[in-house]
């Protein structure tokens, strides 16, 4: 059923009026598209993962690669520059979809549970870290950084980043200090 | 999960969705989309601006014309506005104290009115007659008095 | 080499070189940089375009042959980027010597706007700068192909929104004595592009 | 169930309910009631102005009695019934109150009387006509705004009493889930809290403003707050109602539980999905592209999803206890609900409404759809049957047990008639009410309005007939207010003394084990300020950093 859910939600995303309309808006380019794409990955993983078990057991081990693939990934998409070229060159659009999907949708399925909580927790800090910087960087840059989005619309970005960055720290925190044995 | 309830919530998903894909249809491919116009003006100095210091009925083109509005408590300038038939009428407004609301009875045109935003609506009048134009967000004690005309000949 | 360890490199190799192309080998992390740099690199041509400017004169860009040309690319109905960059190119041409200017280099606002900005349009717009209309031309090209060919060739980018108004790049373009694109500067940077231009024609005397 | 807690229940079952936590629900059940009653004679006032066949007088405008309407009943009829409720909810599962969490209630209660009563001297003197959702530039009494300020300080006291009392119990019983009421509670709490952090940086806003420290406002800005908040609380009424639905319905059909999971899973999604909802207030305002309100209609039509599921979760709680009692046929086990018990009648006419009521929401959420009701009494119509009929009702089928309950005495079969009949005329007159409230709606009639002709125009005298029916309605409805308030004191002071059950089934069907990760809120919260985020990043930052000049208060009535 997922994958099925997940095949059709990735189709739905490439759709031209889907992506045109998600793509209009800096913060929908890469808040909302970016990761639907990647739940969309997510979702199809188990079909991968029950066609080739070899594989992932082999190469996935501990999930150590895989997540630092779907890291790796994530973080290339969220450069300026990467938005501008998918925005013009067709070739680097239809990657994003590939990338996104397969090679971090579905390697964050493959590693997520064989993790261990000392990974889990630096994946958490990892992103925090990134999206706060990413935060900063698009509110204080003084130029325009994509040429296909205003300036107003990279501060929204940046707000976007700050906030999903506040939301995690709130997570992290609590992590520290509640302690979850206490009421498990 | 029981397959009743499967069946459901794919029947609600698809209902869900399909919702979505008519909006977004009427909004984008038949630029039905509610009127969300994003110009700012200064509500202190709307009598200065260059368009809102002539409020009016003016026409832009064949069978084309710009009311352009402002809307204070309790009246709308210009009030009992005629125009011809079939003619297409943008209303260019803002708001020169509180908040205001634009309804034309009768007609799918409905908008708020804020002090510090411009808003426009477009409405092609077909029929001729008396259309009741009305405040419809509460602006003070005079809201049930707030009210004109457009009169289509 | 276990699996884990050779997975792990692969990994890193694809992220590196994933990086290395999309950033053009670390380079350029915006799209604008890599654009500037590729601009500045292969130096096209000005092409064969009509400009029509504020006093209602035509003529084609051989017009400026044999002198430097500063350019850049605004439309007049803008009112977040463009009087900026108009203004920073007011202070470019005042920091360059009296005598060079309108001899060794010419200013020309190009509007990408055409149907509105019509020769009145820019001659007023042109007032609130002290553009003279003579050694600071501001023109349009009538002509949408021909435009879009330039727009294309200098790499400028221009998205039309629904409201009469353009999502657009910004910057300062410098065509050489050829009519080649030499350098493309920061507009934000003013004493930076003006030292830059006058060291250009300093060193032209010094030949 | 594990032994301790089974003799905690027997000796439950046998003191009732504590009598120190009993006498909290009891004084919030006091001032939720006396403010129907109020409130109700407001509206009543209003049905007939409305309908043009009652004239107020100068010192008692239409719009001051509009405004003490919203604000008697939105505000402290609902909210007092909540925290009563679930209070007695959480004394109850998780084995009395603790002392320290009785003293916050308590001080939750004063301090949202005082905040009530403070917010209405203002209405009365006038000075603040300004109707429940108080958009500046409309600048009220500034004691109008400290009122609402204290109340909101209120509610937050009775939000972290419940948090803590649920963090205690949870420590004294690892690895147990949540008794299911009590977890409705804590997502409500959580709920009431962070909606109203942004109507408190509204009020924060507006409060330097009408006091003449700042001359000027962000108009958009703090009516964006404001329905981050407004929406919200509406659908805080609504999951408390959903509680009832899920655990009470069942104990009084004699029938289990639908799935514990899926349950938890409805809260869950409430809580994530629904303070960006707010948003579709906003379908016809400028200064907000046409992407952002397309993409906002997904983020309000998602609370969809957790209704339909529990659409079905009701019909198979319907159809499996009419199948035990031996129904046949597709619809039999229709005829065997017990229709003549208040108990069962009131919440389940409650769900009725909601079917209409929710696919009138789904209009209002979608944009072209939106524009033509916009503002109109159509959406009165709607958010009467949403709270008039789903909410009110639901409320008050609960409160025939849980006041008796709560007081130590029983439902006599003679109040449970006159709860019966209280429904029925409800249910008549709020129909009426709301249906003419939609059709003349749809013509066109404004909401908010005091009886005007507009000059003797045409199209509005041909609303005159519709608005009779909110005259009728509202006679009806009074009627029934009365009722229920004399039943609701009859049954705390008077009714014959004795132990009466407190209706909450605790087992569910299904029998699976409901996984742990439902029980983890800091998750939850995480997830729903993101949620957040992506519905207000974007309006939020352009009213801010894109604000037109802003504007000085007005007093324009």
């Amino acid at each position: 059923m997922q994958p099925i859910i997940g095949l059709i939600m990735f189709l739905f995303l490439m759709l031209p009026p889907v992506a045109n309309l998600l793509e209009s808006i800096m913060i929908f380019h890469m808040h909302m598209q970016m990761p639907l794409i990647a739940i969309s990955g997510f979702l199809m993983a188990p079909f991968f993962m029950e066609k080739f078990p070899k594989f992932f057991a082999k190469w996935n081990e501990r999930g150590i690669p895989g997540i630092i693939l779907f890291t790796l990934v994530m973080t290339y998409w969220s450069i300026p520059r990467a938005m501008d070229d998918a925005l013009t060159m067709y070739s680097v659009e239809l990657f994003k979809f590939i990338s996104l999907a397969f090679l971090a949708g579905v390697p964050l399925r493959a590693s997520w549970m064989k993790l261990t909580d000392f990974w889990k927790n630096a994946v958490f800090v990892f992103f925090t870290l990134q999206y706060g910087l990413m935060g900063l960087i698009y509110l204080m840059s003084d130029s325009q950084l994509c040429n296909n989005y205003l300036q107003s619309e990279q501060i929204t970005l940046g707000w976007g980043f700050l906030t999903v960055a506040i939301a995690l720290l709130i997570y992290l925190i609590q992590l520290v200090i509640i302690d979850p044995s206490d009421y498990e | 999960m029981l397959k009743h309830e499967k069946i459901w919530l794919t029947v609600s998903s698809v209902m869900i969705i399909g919702f979505m894909i008519a909006t977004g249809i009427q909004t984008f491919a038949f630029g039905m989309g509610p009127p969300s116009e994003t110009e700012r003006v200064d509500p202190q100095k709307v009598d200065e601006h260059e368009v809102f210091s002539e409020p009016g009925v003016y026409e832009v083109g064949e069978n084309k014309y710009e009311v352009v509005m402002t809307l204070e408590i309790f009246s709308f300038n210009p009030g009992d506005i005629e125009i011809p038939a079939g003619s297409e009428v943008t209303f260019k407004m803002t708001s020169k104290d509180v908040t205001h609301g634009f309804q034309i009875a009768g007609t799918n045109v409905n908008a708020m009115v804020m002090p510090g935003y411009i808003q426009t609506i477009t409405q092609t009048f077909d029929e001729p007659g008396e259309y009741l134009i009305l405040c419809n967000e509460y602006c003070g004690s005079g809201h049930q008095l707030m009210a004109t005309t457009i009169t289509v000949v | 080499m276990n699996p884990l360890k050779i997975s792990i490199a692969v990994v890193l190799l694809f992220s590196f070189g994933l990086f290395f192309i999309g950033t053009d080998g670390f380079q350029a992390f915006t799209a604008e940089t890599a654009r500037t740099n590729d601009l500045i690199e292969t130096q096209p041509e000005f092409p064969e375009v009509t400009l029509e400017d504020s006093h209602e004169r035509t003529y084609s860009f051989s017009e400026f042959e044999g002198k430097h040309v500063f350019i850049t690319f605004m439309y007049t109905a803008c009112t977040s980027v463009c009087p900026q960059l108009e203004m920073n190119m007011y202070n470019v041409y005042k920091q360059l010597p009296e005598e060079a200017v309108g001899e060794d280099i010419v200013f020309l606002s190009i509007s990408f706007d055409p149907e509105n900005d019509d020769p009145e349009t820019l001659s007023t717009y042109r007032g609130y700068f002290e553009s003279d209309g003579e050694t600071w031309r501001m023109a349009r090209i009538p002509d949408q192909k021909e435009l879009d060919r330039l727009l294309e060739e200098f790499g400028v980018i221009v998205i039309p929104d629904d409201n009469g108004h353009y999502t657009h790049n910004s910057a300062f373009y410098l065509v050489n004595r050829e009519g080649n694109l030499t350098d493309v500067m920061d507009y934000t940077k003013v004493d930076e592009a003006a030292d830059k231009v006058n060291a250009i024609l300093a060193n032209e005397k010094g030949v | 169930m594990a032994l301790a807690q089974k003799i905690q229940e027997k000796t439950q079952k046998a003191l009732g309910a504590h009598p120190a936590d009993a006498k909290i629900s009891k004084s919030y059940f006091s001032i939720s009631f006396i403010a129907l009653l109020v409130g109700g004679v407001l509206g009543l006032l209003q049905g007939l102005n409305r309908a043009g066949l009652l004239e107020l007088p100068t010192w008692l405008n239409y719009y001051q009695v509009l405004t003490g309407h919203g604000l008697f009943l939105v505000l402290v009829f609902t909210s007092f019934f909540v925290v009563g409720y679930f209070y007695a909810a959480l004394s109850h599962n998780l084995g009395g109150l603790q002392p320290k969490v009785r003293k916050m209630v308590w001080s939750a209660f004063w301090l949202k009387i005082m905040g009530a009563v403070t917010a209405v001297i203002p209405i009365i003197q006038g000075e603040a006509s300004v109707m429940y959702t108080f958009y500046p530039p409309m600048a009220a009494s500034p004691v109008f705004y400290i009122g609402l300020v204290l109340f909101v300080v209120g509610i937050w006291m009775a939000a972290f009493g419940a948090f803590i009392q649920v963090a205690n119990w949870r420590k004294a019983n690892k690895g147990q889930h949540l008794p299911i009421l009590s977890y409705f509670a804590t997502g409500v709490f959580v709920l009431l809290l962070f909606s109203s952090l942004f109507v408190a940086i509204e009020v924060f806003m507006i409060l330097p403003w009408s006091l003449g420290w700042v001359d000027t406002i962000n108009v958009m800005l703090s009516r964006t707050l404001f329905w981050a908040f407004g929406h919200t609380l509406v659908n805080i009424w609504y999951l408390t109602a959903v509680s009832a639905w899920y655990t009470i319905i069942p104990k009084v059909l004699g029938t289990r539980r639908f799935s514990d999971t899926l349950t938890r899973v409805v809260v869950m999604l409430l809580v994530i999905l629904n303070i960006p909802g707010g948003f579709h207030h906003q379908i016809v305002d400028p200064g907000i592209t046409e992407s952002v309100k397309y993409l906002h209609v997904f983020m309000s039509l998602a609370i969809g999803f957790p209704s339909l599921m529990t659409a079905f979760a009701m019909f198979s709680i319907f159809e499996r206890s009419g199948r035990e009692k031996g129904a046949k046929g597709l619809f039999g086990f229709f005829k065997k609900l017990p229709w003549g018990d208040v108990r069962f009648l009131a919440p389940m006419i409650a769900m009725i409404a909601f079917i209409p009521a929710g696919a009138g929401g789904i209009v209002q959420t979608t944009n072209q759809l939106n524009q033509v009701v916009h503002n109109s009494l159509w959406v009165v119509g709607h958010f009467h049957l949403t709270l008039g009929m789903t909410v009110a009702l639901t409320f008050f089928g609960v409160s025939y047990w849980l006041v008796p309950y709560v007081s130590g005495r029983v439902l006599t079969k003679r109040m449970n008639k006159l709860g019966v009949i209280q429904t029925w005329i409800w249910t008549i007159g709020m129909t009426l009410m709301s249906v003419a409230m939609h059709l003349v709606g749809l013509l066109g009639s404004p909401r908010r309005t005091s009886y005007s002709n507009y000059f003797g125009n045409e199209t509005a005298l041909g609303w005159d007939p519709y608005l009779i029916f909110l005259a009728v309605g509202g006679t009806l409805l009074i009627i029934a207010v009365v009722l229920q308030v004399y039943n609701m004191f009859h049954l705390m002071f008077r009714a014959p003394k004795g132990d009466s059950e407190f209706m909450v089934e605790p087992e569910a069907v299904g029998g699976n084990k409901t996984p742990f990760w439902t029980e983890r809120w800091s998750r939850i919260i995480v997830l729903m300020l993101i949620v957040i985020a992506m519905g207000y990043v974007i309006p939020l930052t352009d009213f801010i950093f894109n604000a037109p000049p802003g504007s000085p208060p007005f007093k324009t009535w």
